[in-house]
């Protein structure tokens, strides 16, 4: 086990440095040099920007801007937003939570939903609920989310005014951020409803980002079933004359899981990908809102931090995955 | 009374193509404590005939017989449920693949123990005595600590010795061994063939052994059935079927062996066996029979004294 | 002679006819799902619809009729024949701007499953023959534009090289590539070490032999059904970046800029959203149907099944 | 029959397998140390169970890897020196090799006609009517018909797949033909027909077989010569009716005694192996096959026995005298 995660771990340190390599060359390939993007329209005196030149050691060879870099990188100094300048971590952390949150809220809605599904879609193969769930995940396959966003809001929002429109939480409650968690914190504070009303929030934009997945992971589910309920030991197991859900529910599932953990591993890009249109539609406060703005309002610094900061998480996430993999995958444990 | 009872069993399959009939008019009837051998080349329906009987045939099959009983009991009429109390427990199964035969994600000692628990209850915990005796009954070494090894950390021999410890955990009087030694080694597939022949001894079991090889069945079985196409062409004691022969098809399946060729070359048999889209008329084996008449080209042979010829060859010193 | 998987017609002689069975057993296949017959014939609607978008719209996309403006489809009230679906917040014909936004978004779709296909299937091919060091680096590379959300990436680079339809395209482009790196890569690797493979060097075939007529067609099918999947995700990504104004600009007719255009309409004309978001939704459905109906047909495991 | 086409000298191949990052490389003896003559017209047979290395040895005789060490000519030609294209290429068409699997050896999306003839675009300079020539000439004697030249693998049964198979390693006229286990996936009958495909060929053409298999029945029937190898090392050597008739190695012995012979009356003392075959990754020390042999002494144990010459065969076992 110890072997297989550090293999992992080794793998993912050449792509560190291959994120860190594309957000510098990021900077580097705008137009103009770094003091001016610094300046912006102000504008600078020549000498003034010499001197800034030579200060931020922008005029030291490539590779050694490259190396500085990093080291800041190492030392979390990602430089700070041209915006706010406030430094890019910090507003980072501010905003993370509520992404996680959201995406957190996302990938339980995708799982509960559909591992069920793609079982039962599987061992009903071809009938009319196999079918059914199948189209119905392939339309949500094909769903554009923020277009789908829009519809649910009009029809839950609007005309049935059930959710609220956008937001994390009404301004009825001011609940002091203590996680960033919203549900975590309207626990901890004291105001009657702001738990449930943080929940209301939360349903409309985790079920617009929890689509897609929810429609890859039943497809996965139900091929990984599919190939798993026709392997020799599924055999062996009715041949001990167990029970029909003791041989799905035991020996196909846990098997089929295997392959599931990596789909869902492989949901996490995307699903952070969905968040930046799903918070731009519910204007959620979260990082996928921030970047847009800063992409937006030519914050560079703040989206080469954002973009770092954004990969490294992806990869964070990824290596959870495989200790999970790694867990139930009796192949790797023993 | 026989333990196990089948007569004319036949078993279709839905095809893209039509139906596909993979096994058509079996007989076998079989006593306590006998070894059966049913052998025949890839195709021959030799083990569909026996996954009908526990049952492990996919929805598309359709078996229909005039009789198939066991112990007494009918397996034809019995509903699901009732099987399942009779399989793994009273008739059990081991398969070609022992590998793949084990579910990669489970301990040998929880697999074992399972049976156990579905057929006698209680937790699994409870038969973990019983499950180390059984793997020592196997001929495993040092049973305690290969209870928590998981199948991919055994070779092929010790995975089908588990194989068997699980299916003969509650003493069954049945145990169908479908190609048990043919992915093995040939000193691994010598220990095993003893291995049952011991257990079924011990146990006064009875044992079908599904093969292609005939030397498996000459050096193991007491008696032999021959299926061609998916028909029982052929079923007598083992001695005398290798002195006489007396299907044109055993004839000619014997001969081929390398073991018993005279000169350079072998006698093989010309062309293929019949598959869906090209079954001749009449007997089924006319197209690469020597003895071939105008009479096996029309009408299909219907089976006299277990064998299914119009002109079945004469037993020694007995003119046709 | 019996043929191991029973092709729908027994026997073929002359190569050509050959050829013909090969067509008519895809078919075949193909054909017995139904819904991917009917993706693939919507998609030859929007194809019919995108060619000929000049002659069929009604009115030009970019026309604006200002005294029609925000007027609701014909079918509802207040609604004009004229003005079939209605028009947007500067009285453009919405169907019009649709018919004219399918072009585009096909477009985008084949450059982006041409670009990242090739370079993608080139990369994979040689990582999964060459192995060794060159394999680590084209898979690190690979593995670091994944780390990075393919929607962020693309937005990075739009915010690169300017906003643009082309942009996006090229942007989204470079997202998928990985994803054809890895499939190629895999199946190079599986068919490696068949016999076949092993049987050709042994006849002295050299590389560019082994991977181009040995591996490449062996590699086809799930390539195939990877290109309709990406043509699809291409269209939503395009129509993504188009919605967050990053991908094409103002008066171009892209569907993802058409909602974008009409969003605070949202609540007071909602058809002028809903429609084009139809119109990407059946659009990405048909192409992904017809990839089941491949996939189904060029997948010769399921085949047997 | 005065030069032998393969002489093949101490062959070893050695792969390297790395245990993880802090543990040194452990390698994988696969071969170690084969040697034999092979003449043109004759079978030499290589036998044993999983794991003895008999198809690390197809590999290299088929230059598909280079040995670790130790010397084979083929044909005359020393494979480690032939550095140049030319006599590489020569090299290539003078020993060609066919499959176990008749389901894995053939390119599922060539017609067969393109798969006989590739060997001939690649090494010849024929044109396509030639090449096609030589093709169908090659089909009918193999027993297949005209029309199959543009059917695709999938259209046939395993027994013609290797029919085809065949015809693929004979299409350039080689001296030698590697065969690995290419009857054991087919059923008696389709077995019989191939294997006296094979031996007609082999008089009609004078090739020299080396014949991987682990079933000795069909290798008594077919084999002129025998080796039987036990975990990457040759243990007995020689004429096969003598290893037959009379084997000395304890393995050979137990390996004869295990397989089972298609007649009732053969009631023999059955040496019955104990234990599981060893992993080649750490070999047992001395004679790797102490741990499983009746007769093993505490010498047995320390010395690793060399082959030596028993009379009409040579044996690698301390206490055969």
């Amino acid at each position: 086990m110890f072997k297989f995660l550090f293999k992992r771990l080794l793998v993912l340190v050449p792509v560190f440095f291959g994120v860190t390599l594309v957000a510098f060359g990021f900077i580097r390939a705008l137009p103009g040099d770094p003091v001016e993007v610094l300046a912006g329209e102000r504008g600078v005196t020549p000498e003034r920007h010499a001197e800034l030149m030579a200060q931020l050691g922008f005029d030291k060879p490539m590779w050694q801007q490259y190396l500085s870099y990093v080291g800041d990188v190492l030392q979390g100094d990602l430089g700070t937003s041209l915006i706010t300048n406030r430094p890019v971590v910090e507003e980072f952390f501010e905003l993370f939570p509520a992404t996680a949150e959201l995406g957190l809220c996302a990938i339980l809605f995708a799982i509960l939903l559909g591992i069920p599904a793609g079982i039962i879609a599987a061992v009903k193969r071809g009938s009319f609920v196999d079918q059914g769930i199948m189209s119905l995940s392939l339309v949500g396959y094909s769903m554009p989310i923020f277009w789908w966003g829009l519809l649910l809001i009009i029809l839950f929002s609007n005309t049935l005014n059930l959710t609220p429109v956008s937001g994390r939480l009404s301004f009825l409650f001011d609940v002091e951020p203590v996680t960033g968690f919203m549900l975590v914190d309207t626990l901890l504070s004291d105001e009657e409803g702001s738990f449930w009303n943080a929940l209301h929030h939360l349903v409309l934009p985790s079920v617009v980002l929890g689509t897609i997945p929810l429609a890859v992971i039943a497809r996965q589910t139900r091929s990984a079933m599919l190939e798993v309920l026709s392997e020799d030991y599924v055999r062996t197991a009715k041949a001990k004359g167990l029970s029909p859900v003791r041989v799905i529910a035991v020996h196909a599932l846990r098997n089929a899981m295997i392959t599931v953990i990596t789909v869902i591993g492989l949901q996490v890009a995307v699903l952070l990908a969905g968040a930046i249109l799903t918070e731009t539609i519910f204007g959620w406060p979260g990082i996928g809102k921030w970047i847009i703005f800063s992409v937006f309002s030519r914050d560079y610094f703040a989206v080469q931090g954002g973009l770092l900061l954004i990969a490294v998480s992806v990869m964070a996430v990824n290596l959870i995955v495989d200790l999970l993999y790694g867990l139930i995958n009796p192949r790797i444990l023993h | 009374m026989a333990l196990l009872d089948i007569c004319n069993l036949s078993v279709e399959f839905a095809t893209a193509h039509g139906a596909l009939k993979a096994v058509d008019g079996v007989d076998l009837k079989l006593d306590e404590g006998e070894i059966v051998a049913i052998v025949g080349e890839s195709g021959s329906g030799k083990s569909v005939a026996m996954l009908a009987l526990m049952g492990l045939l996919p929805w598309t099959a359709k078996v229909t017989a005039d009789r198939m009983l066991f112990d007494g009991q009918d397996l034809l009429t019995m509903s699901a449920k009732q099987r399942r109390k009779i399989i793994g427990k009273d008739i059990s199964m081991i398969f070609q693949e022992p590998m793949t035969s084990l579910n990669p994600c489970f301990s040998v000692g929880h697999q074992i123990s399972e049976v156990l628990a579905q057929h006698f209850g209680g937790s699994r915990r409870s038969h973990k005595a019983r499950t180390i005796e059984l793997l020592q009954q196997v001929g495993i070494p040092a049973a305690e600590t290969r209870l928590k090894a998981y199948p991919h950390q055994l070779s092929g021999g010790m995975c089908q010795r588990v194989m068997i410890a699980m299916m003969i955990a509650c003493q069954p009087k049945l145990l169908i061994a479908d190609e048990p030694t043919t992915a093995l080694d040939v000193t691994i597939q010598a220990q095993i063939l003893e291995l049952l022949v011991e257990l079924q001894q011990a146990n006064g079991m009875a044992l079908v052994l599904i093969t292609h090889d005939m030397a498996v069945v000459a050096e193991t079985a007491d008696r032999v059935v021959v299926q061609y196409a998916g028909q029982q062409v052929e079923q007598r004691a083992v001695k005398d079927l290798f002195e006489n022969p007396r299907h044109p098809y055993t004839q000619a399946l014997l001969r081929a062996l390398p073991e018993h060729s005279q000169g350079e070359l072998l006698n093989a048999i010309p062309g293929v066996v019949p598959g869906q889209l090209d079954r001749p008329v009449g007997c089924l084996f006319n197209p690469r029979c020597e003895h071939v008449q105008e009479h096996c080209r029309q009408t299909p042979p219907t089976r006299n004294e277990d064998i299914l010829c119009h002109y079945p060859l004469p037993l020694a010193g007995q003119k046709p | 002679m019996t043929t191991t998987t029973a092709t729908p017609s027994p026997a073929a002689t002359t190569s050509q006819s050959v050829r013909q069975q090969q067509w008519r057993e895809f078919w075949f296949y193909f054909s017995a799902s139904k819904t991917a017959v009917a993706g693939l014939v919507f998609l030859i609607g929007v194809i019919l619809v995108a060619l000929f978008a000049d002659f069929i719209s009604p009115h030009l996309p970019a026309e604006q009729y200002r005294e029609f403006a925000e007027i609701p489809p014909a079918w509802m009230e207040g609604g004009q024949m004229r003005f079939f679906l209605g028009t947007d917040y500067a009285g453009r014909d919405m169907l019009s701007r649709i018919i004219h936004g399918a072009r585009l978004s096909l477009l985008a779709g084949c450059i982006v499953v041409l670009l990242s296909a090739s370079i993608g299937i080139f990369l994979g091919l040689v990582a999964g023959f060459k192995g060794g060091w060159v394999e680590t680096i084209i898979m690190r590379v690979m593995d670091t534009i994944m780390a990075v959300p393919g929607l962020l990436m693309a937005l990075v680079l739009v915010a690169l090289l300017g906003p643009g339809l082309l942009n996006a395209m090229v942007a989204i482009a470079i997202t998928y590539t990985p994803s054809f790196v890895r499939l190629a890569r895999a199946s190079t690797i599986n068919e490696m070490n068949r016999d076949y493979v092993t049987a050709s060097r042994v006849a002295g075939a050299g590389p560019l032999r082994l991977m181009f007529i040995s591996i490449l067609p062996n590699c086809m099918a799930p390539l195939i059904v990877q290109g309709t999947l990406s043509f699809s995700t291409a269209i939503l990504d395009t129509a993504a970046l188009g919605f967050l104004g990053m991908g094409a600009q103002a008066p171009l007719p892209e569907w993802g800029t058409l909602i974008a255009e009409n969003r605070d309409l949202m609540l007071s004309a909602p058809w002028t959203v809903t429609f084009p978001g139809i119109a990407i939704l059946l659009a990405v459905l048909a192409i992904n149907l017809m990839g089941d109906g491949l996939r189904d047909a060029l997948d010769p495991k399921l085949k047997r099944s | 029959m005065n030069q032998p086409l393969i002489k093949a000298r101490d062959l070893h191949k050695y792969y390297p397998v790395k245990s993880g990052f802090l543990q040194a490389d452990k390698s994988l003896q696969a071969l170690s140390g084969a040697s034999f003559d092979l003449y043109a017209g004759q079978t030499l047979a290589v036998v044993g169970e999983s794991g003895c290395g008999k198809s690390t040895l197809a590999r290299l005789l088929t230059l598909i890897e280079t040995p670790t060490a130790g010397q084979l000519t083929l044909d005359g030609i020393d494979v480690s020196m032939a550095a140049d294209a030319a006599t590489k290429k020569q090299l290539r068409q003078t020993v060609q090799m066919v499959f176990q699997d008749p389901f894995g050896s053939l390119n599922p999306r060539q017609k067969i006609g393109d798969i006989l003839q590739e060997p001939l675009i690649i090494n010849t300079n024929m044109t396509a009517e030639q090449r096609k020539q030589e093709v169908l000439t090659m089909m009918a004697r193999v027993g297949l018909r005209d029309e199959h030249f543009h059917r695709y693998p999938h259209m046939f049964s395993g027994g013609q797949r290797q029919r085809i198979a065949i015809a693929r390693a004979l299409i350039l006229k080689p001296k030698i033909v590697v065969l690995d286990e290419p009857v054991s996936a087919l059923d008696v009958s389709i077995q019989a027909q191939v294997l006296n495909l094979l031996i007609e060929l082999q008089q009609e053409m004078g090739l020299a077989y080396v014949f991987i298999s682990h079933d000795l029945s069909v290798v008594q029937h077919i084999a002129d010569q025998v080796l039987v190898m036990y975990l990457g090392k040759p243990v007995e050597q020689g004429a096969s009716e003598a290893v037959f008739s009379n084997p000395q190695h304890p393995y050979t012995q137990a390996l004869l005694s295990a397989t089972p012979q298609a007649n009732t009356e053969r009631k023999r003392q059955r040496i019955k192996l104990i234990g599981e075959l060893p992993s080649p990754l750490d070999p047992p020390s001395g004679c790797s096959f102490h741990p499983r042999c009746q007769n093993a002494t505490a010498q047995c144990k320390t010395t690793a026995p060399v082959m030596e010459q028993r009379g009409d065969v040579s044996v690698a076992c301390l206490l055969v005298k």
